[in-house]
């Protein structure tokens, strides 16, 4: 129970990168797609769970005193991984991602966890906690790169959406529709979590009077 | 013993004459001319252009205010300003949905997010401007060659003087720069009639509406920076044209075409997004002539005026800390 | 100091371990790697630069060293030959050229014994998306087909892009390049 | 003026130009605050019941600050109790029901032998010209003015300022200057001064204030076009200088800023003063009072005021102290309109009033009464950064910052950025289109911080 | 290269391919410490230090290590080793010898560690291939651009604390809708610089 609580987390509660304000690089420079937010997003995840993992099994060898160097490593290690698969693998998108798949390092998102929740919990937990917010990660990825590229572009997933005449708003797929594009999606679930607080208030209230 | 309903407030308890709706009222009178300028030239299809955006950003506005908790102030006519400002900065022969789309980014995403007049830090019609550009370049350029009203011609999408500069400085010679300052050259609706823009501008001015020292400013700096890019060209060397006086064709021409205008006299002033102070704004000016010239002799775009005005406005909250000294503050003296 | 020596026992050993990883890692990968690389890259670039060929282009492509890069190591040049019954009658490989922002990797497809280009492919490029990245349409390569390269293509030869000439510059470069090192080499690509 | 200045303040409308002030009948009953300046409050000497002359102490203090509260008439205590002075403060009043015989406490009411020949004032020695105005209940006629002998006296000590870093201040005071300008038109009670000049008082007032201040130098600071030939013929007699000004240029007629723009010295802020910079500042109105308590012998009852604005007769008068001002507006002919504001002081820097009853005091320059369709609301829109006040502050501050920092309370930044400065004059708020209620951020601003500091 | 060439790059390396406003690099503490101006500052300051340092060493690294061994691929692990030691070693060395220094910097040097520009610089130093002097030119520049736009985005964001921002925007929100204003204006720099 708890473990499906440690990885529901981050869907909604710890979503990143809007709830937890980190890793903000990544989201806004590859998002430009849809398939690319998502490659970007489960890469990470991959990177996370596995190093929560990993981390949180050394969590008692690691002494205290270079612990974050030593998360860095393993963190790193892990990168390297996924730099190397991709490549293998996943060549065309691992070309768009660019630098940004070794910047994954420093993403705040995976030392961050490493720092908060694997070093002082269990294995399964850190992995729950990991993929969790991985994937919360990636849908967020997703969704921006999905908004991007229907109105950016056009298109979902390289297909045509939008009605035929329609000129695609190119302003969205650079850096200034970016930013904007982000900061917009930020008020849209800082206003859903204002009405859901909001309600639940409410809910509460009536609760109370009716008690 | 006291008599009834008596006001108390605090001083002063007269106000002057201007309020946010009558400064507004004045700005588009100041626009007026320009405004007839372009439809003189471009006729129906700039008029149409113009009243679409105006349109599109007042219901806009209306629509925001509806749906959102902001408050409602339509009334003070602010985005109808934007709208003509937005329409006046156009193609003419861009598609009807492109001043309809202006509209809409002008009030939401450059005014209304940021809570409303007052708090934008740029331009909320240049942040429309260079996202239409940046979206649809090729209708972004689709400039019309002037036909005065009522000679019969046909609109056609043309080359304007600053793009014919960009590719060839003999462009200089072609046209008679007394038509570059009544406006009939290719160019934005709005933006041609330099003459008619000076008008409202020196109206504005008079008014004390808007700080001499911006567009005195933008027009010094735009002069300054074209005489050093004049006098950088070696194209001009291999034409012939030497000297002062060829470099100074330059800067007329600067001055004459494009966005210059428009820019420094209602572009530029823009209250919310310029500074306030008047050393401030000085350097905000001559940062705008400057940066305008810049771009258009090495930049990327064929016109800086708009982008020059936006780059600025992320120095306003650096230059408005440049005030003078305090009258009564000794020098030495704590607070 | 023990204290310390655990620390860095730790530590190196970690390192080590992570070290030992990748390296494994490396081995793994390093074939599907490269053959990634011309599946994804070169491929489609190859085949759409030549046409009229009954061997595969890929499988008989042929690499020789062209010099060495500035750390010394040595750099091939990969030429992917087009034969008919055998016989070389046209090569693609690869050539560059530079262009608003950055190199542009082009594949050039030359008949070898016209010295005409069977077509151009950009493969790798950075210029900016709706400007200079109109290289990659149709309406730019086109145009290259049939292009004389017993002498430097011009602009003028072709459709250039208005408002992208350091892009369209950059991509006749790497075809004036290829020629060069179609003329050096040839008698190693064509055999 | 300089050019710098040109482009600064504000144009005010000019009101209509006032004859020599009417005099006023004495009224039924007179309210006297027992404080009508800046300093200390007097303790009353009279008891509810008590019957009392013209001239009687009703109050006074042993504080050097304060001056003694004299009846204007004569009459019955009726009661003493608090109510608001022109700053709208609680202060204990005494209430005096008028038997409209005007008898004089002491025989004649005379204190002293007069003194009316200006040769001999010249001569005086300053200390006794000093206790005579002192004794005289003389005030500064200005809102928030000192006790007049406080004004003239030199400090005890050098002037430590609670907001400055003790910058010692003895400087000998040089200059002299008769203000017959008002700064906040159409409320001129020293235009209507001097529209029915009597050249006398004035020489005398002149003389003897010299005399006091030790000044070298006098100037005579006048409204532009209302130079008349006697006083030029008088000035040049006393080897007086005459400057003119406009008055509706706004608010350059204010003490500092005239001190500014007549002697180029700049009267440090905040809380310093013209004597700071060597300078005596005097309302021609105090002038002539000095003037003519010197030459009658008789303490100061009287004060000449305007009443302007909706009225049917904007006029100046000439009334005891502690005439409520409802009886000043009926006598200019009763306000016109629906009843909106009552302002003592001028329309730019004066108190709004609930009270019509709030008497005429030593402090008071007139009353501008506002029907309720020109009374101006304030609004709550957020400064859209035109920069109008910036352009128009008369001391050079950023007005359109200090009215975000205060309206956010981040008090401490806009002391920093020279909040205690501002000399309230309402500039910024007059031109101010998003109609800002700058003052009262500024005023607001202020007390918060020195609330804070005093805490500390 | 001469030294025309030379203010070219910087200018193009500071305004035109700004690494945060263009490039998406080191935006968390763009967001993060762009409140107020005086921690603009120090922040910028910090990293204009760290970056130019950590370039220096990175290249080094890649060339007299990675590139003789052939392990280029663990690049990346490498250069994060290098620059988290030496940022520990700055804030020591920095805490003993220029405490003055460290008071103003030391806030905000653990903050960096974790900085994408960091890294990026140090990686596109090498993607670029250019030699020292180069590098050192190419990562002080970015760093200062960075700086420049921490401190005008700083400069706007406290005015945003006078203003009566709508609820759903406040902070992060408006941030980057205001980031993406700044990336819109320099824009206006395109072209300044070719290639
Ligand atoms: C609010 C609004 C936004 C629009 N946005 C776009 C747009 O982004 N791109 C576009 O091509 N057309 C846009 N349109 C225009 C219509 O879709 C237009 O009819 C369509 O482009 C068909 O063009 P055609 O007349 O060339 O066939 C928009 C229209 C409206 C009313
Ligand atoms: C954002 C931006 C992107 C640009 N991208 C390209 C490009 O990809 N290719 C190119 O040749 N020029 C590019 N330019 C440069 C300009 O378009 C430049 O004016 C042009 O290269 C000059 O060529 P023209 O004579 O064809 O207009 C770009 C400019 C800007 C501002
Ligand atoms: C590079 C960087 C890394 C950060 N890492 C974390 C982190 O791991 N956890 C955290 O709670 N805040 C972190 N922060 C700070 C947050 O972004 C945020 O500013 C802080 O939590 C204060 O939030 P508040 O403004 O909502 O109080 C980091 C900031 C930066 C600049
Ligand atoms: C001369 C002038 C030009 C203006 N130009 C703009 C403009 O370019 N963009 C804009 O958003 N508002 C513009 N405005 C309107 C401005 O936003 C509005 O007047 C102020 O915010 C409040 O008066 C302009 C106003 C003036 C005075
Ligand atoms: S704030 Fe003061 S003056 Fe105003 S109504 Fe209240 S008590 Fe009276
Ligand atoms: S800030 Fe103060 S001094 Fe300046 S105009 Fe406003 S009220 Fe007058
Ligand atoms: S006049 Fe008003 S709106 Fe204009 S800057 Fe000053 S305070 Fe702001
Ligand atoms: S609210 Fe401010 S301005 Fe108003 S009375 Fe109180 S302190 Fe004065
Ligand atoms: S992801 Fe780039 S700084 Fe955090």
């Amino acid at each position: 129970m708890s473990l499906m609580k440690e990885f529901t987390k981050g869907f909604w509660e710890l979503l990143p990168p809007f709830r937890l304000v980190l890793g903000l690089c990544p989201t806004l420079a590859v998002t430009t797609s849809a398939e690319n937010g998502l490659g970007m997003g489960l890469a990470t995840a991959f990177v996370l769970a596995c190093s929560n993992m990993l981390i949180s099994a050394l969590r008692k060898i690691i002494p205290s005193k270079v612990r974050i160097a030593a998360f860095i490593v393993v963190v790193a290690t892990f990168v390297v991984v996924v730099e190397l698969t991709m490549q293998a693998y996943f060549y065309a998108l691992y070309v768009k991602l660019g630098i940004f798949i070794p910047l994954i390092v420093v993403n705040c998102i995976p030392l961050g966890r490493a720092e908060a929740f694997a070093s002082s919990n269990g294995v399964l937990a850190s992995g729950a906690d990991g993929l969790g917010i991985g994937l919360g990660f990636a849908i967020s990825l997703f969704s921006l790169g999905t908004i991007r590229e229907i109105f950016g572009a056009g298109t979902f997933w390289g297909v045509h959406v939008m009605w035929s005449g329609y000129e695609p708003m190119a302003f969205l797929l650079k850096a200034p529709g970016a930013f904007v594009c982000l900061g917009l999606m930020l008020a849209a679930i800082n206003l859903i979590s204002a009405r859901q607080a909001k309600r639940k208030l409410e809910a509460a209230r009536l609760a109370a009077a009716q008690a | 013993m006291s008599s009834p309903l008596l006001t108390v407030s605090t001083s002063p308890h007269r106000l002057g004459r201007t309020t946010i709706r009558s400064m507004h009222l004045e700005f588009m009178l100041a626009l007026a001319p320009a405004l007839l300028t372009g439809f003189y030239y471009f006729g129906l299809p700039g008029l149409s252009v113009v009243l679409l955006a105006t349109a599109s950003a007042l219901l806009t506005e209306i629509v925001t205010v509806r749906v959102t908790s902001l408050p409602n102030r339509v009334a003070d006519l602010h985005a109808v300003l934007l709208g003509l400002l937005l329409g006046l900065i156009l193609p003419a022969g861009v598609p009807w949905w492109i001043p309809v789309v202006g509209g809409v980014l002008t009030i939401v995403l450059g005014k209304m997010v940021f809570g409303g007049l007052g708090n934008y830090p740029m331009n909320p019609v240049l942040v429309a401007w260079v996202a239409l550009s940046l979206s649809w370049p090729e209708h972004m350029n689709a400039y019309f060659a002037p036909v005065p009203l009522g000679s019969g011609g046909e609109f056609a999408v043309t080359e304007t003087p600053l793009m014919a500069l960009k590719n060839d400085i003999g462009s200089l010679e072609i046209y008679e720069l007394w038509d570059l300052w009544v406006g009939n050259a290719p160019g934005a609706v709005g933006a041609t009639g330099s003459l008619a823009l000076i008008a409202g501008g020196l109206y504005l001015i008079i008014r004390r509406l808007i700080p001499w020292q911006i567009p005195v400013g933008a027009l010094l700096g735009c002069v300054l920076m074209s005489l050093v890019a004049a006098y950088t060209d070696s194209r001009l060397l291999e034409m012939g044209m030497e000297g002062l006086a060829a470099n100074l064709k330059v800067a007329w021409f600067h001055l004459a075409t494009g966005g210059l205008m428009i820019t420094a006299f209602f572009l530029a002033p823009e209250p919310v997004s310029s500074p306030v102070t008047p050393w401030g704004a000085l350097l905000f000016g001559l940062g705008v002539g400057g940066m305008t010239v810049i771009v258009r002799t090495w930049g990327a775009w064929v016109d800086g005026a708009f982008y020059a005005v936006l780059l600025l406005n992320t120095l306003t909250p650096i230059l408005d800390r440049i005030r003078p000294k305090v009258i009564g503050k000794v020098i030495g003296g704590a607070v | 100091m023990k204290e310390i020596a655990k620390l860095v026992v730790v530590l190196a050993l970690i390192c080590g371990i992570s070290g030992f990883v990748l390296a494994y890692v490396k081995d793994l990968t390093a074939e599907p790697i490269e053959y990634a690389k011309i599946k994804n890259v070169k491929e489609p670039a190859v085949r759409s630069v030549l046409s009229g060929y009954d061997n595969d282009p890929i499988k008989d492509r042929i690499s020789f060293p062209v010099g060495n890069d500035k750390y010394g190591r040595p750099v091939s040049l990969v030429v992917f030959p087009a034969k008919k019954a055998g016989k070389t009658f046209a090569v693609a490989f690869e050539s560059s050229g530079v262009g608003y922002k950055g190199p542009i990797g082009v594949m050039v497809g030359v008949d070898v014994d016209s010295n005409k280009l069977t077509g151009i492919s950009v493969i790798s490029h950075s210029e900016t998306p709706g400007l200079g990245a109109r290289i990659l349409e149709p309406g730019f390569t086109e145009p290259f087909r049939g292009q004389d390269l017993s002498k430097d293509l011009t602009k003028d030869n072709i459709q250039a892009l208005s408002g992208a000439t350091l892009s369209t510059n950059g991509v006749v470069a790497a075809v004036n390049n290829a020629r060069t090192m179609l003329a050096q080499h040839r008698d190693k690509m064509v055999n | 003026m300089s050019i710098a200045t040109w482009f600064k303040g504000v144009r005010l409308p000019r009101g209509a130009a006032f004859g020599p002030p009417t005099p006023l009948p004495p009224p039924q009953r007179i309210y006297l605050p027992l404080r009508q300046h800046r300093g200390a409050v007097c303790q009353a000497k009279v008891e509810p019941g008590q019957q009392v002359g013209m001239g009687q102490v009703l109050g006074s203090s042993d504080e050097f600050d304060s001056a003694a509260v004299l009846s204007p008439v004569s009459g019955t205590v009726e009661a003493i109790r608090n109510c608001a002075d022109p700053a709208g403060q609680p202060v204990p009043t005494i209430v005096i029901a008028n038997d409209g015989q005007d008898i004089w406490a002491s025989p004649e009411g005379e204190v002293r032998p007069p003194l009316s020949d200006p040769a001999e004032v010249a001569k005086a020695r300053p200390t006794r010209l000093l206790r005579r105005i002192r004794e005289a209940g003389l005030v500064r006629a200005a809102s928030q003015g000192l006790p007049l002998h406080v004004d003239l006296s030199p400090p005890m000590a050098p002037r430590s300022y609670l907001f400055m870093t003790g910058i010692p201040v003895v400087r000998p005071t040089d200059t002299l200057v008769i203000r017959a300008l008002d700064h906040d038109p159409p409320v001129c009670p020293n235009q209507a001064a001097l529209a029915g000049l009597n050249l006398t008082e004035l020489d005398l007032g002149v003389t003897a204030l010299k005399r006091i201040s030790g000044a070298a130098r006098v100037i005579l600071a006048l409204p532009a076009g209302a130079v008349s030939g006697e006083l030029t013929a008088l000035a040049r007699l006393r080897e007086w200088e005459i400057r003119t000004q406009s008055q509706t240029h706004f608010p350059y007629c204010l003490d500092n800023l005239l001190v500014l723009g007549i002697t180029g010295r700049e009267v440090p802020t905040p809380y310093g003063e013209p004597r700071d910079v060597g300078v005596v500042v005097e309302p021609l109105v105090t002038a002539l009072e000095v003037g003519r308590v010197l030459i009658s012998a008789k303490p100061n009852l009287e004060r000449v005021f305007a009443v302007a604005g909706d009225v049917a007769k904007p006029q100046a008068f000439v009334a005891r102290l502690g005439t409520p001002i409802a009886e000043a507006i009926k006598a200019a002919g009763g306000a016109v309109g629906e009843a909106g504001k009552i302002i003592v002081g001028g329309p730019m820097m004066g108190f709004a009033h609930f009270d019509a009853q709030t008497p005429i005091t030593k402090e008071t320059e007139g009353v501008f009464v506002q029907a309720a369709e020109h009374v101006r609301r304030y609004d709550d829109h957020p400064c859209i950064h035109c920069g109008r006040c910036v352009a128009c502050c008369p001391v050079n501050l950023v007005p359109a910052e200090l009215s975000k920092l205060c309206e956010f309370q981040r008090f401490e930044e806009a002391a920093e950025a020279d909040l205690f400065h501002c000399i309230e004059c309402g500039v910024c708020a007059y031109v101010c289109p998003a109609r800002r209620p700058m003052v009262h951020y500024f005023r607001h601003g202020k007390s918060e911080v020195l609330a804070r500091r005093m805490e500390q | 290269m001469g030294f025309g060439d030379y203010m070219l790059f910087i200018v193009g390396a500071v305004l035109v391919n700004n690494i945060l406003l263009a490039q998406f690099l080191g935006n968390c503490p763009f967001l993060g410490v762009s409140k107020r101006m005086d921690t603009a500052t120090g922040m910028s300051m910090a990293v204009v230090f760290v970056i130019t340092l950590a370039g220096a060493c990175t290249w080094l690294v890649q060339y007299y290590i990675l590139i003789p061994f052939n392990i280029e691929y663990l690049q990346t692990i490498f250069f994060i080793l290098v620059i988290a030691s030496l940022v520990q070693l700055v804030e020591i060395i920095m805490q003993k010898t220029v405490p003055g220094l460290y008071r103003a910097l030391g806030i905000y040097l653990p903050l960096i560690t974790t900085n994408c520009a960091v890294l990026g610089v140090a990686i596109i130093n090498i993607q670029k291939e250019f030699d020292f002097v180069q590098m050192l030119v190419f990562s002080f520049a970015s760093a200062v651009g960075y700086g420049l736009a921490l401190c005008l985005f700083a400069g706007i964001r406290e005015r945003f604390a006078l203003a009566r921002i709508p609820k759903v925007f406040e902070g992060t929100a408006l941030g980057l809708v205001t980031a993406g204003f700044m990336s819109l204006a320099f824009s206006g720099f395109a072209g300044l610089v070719g290639h």
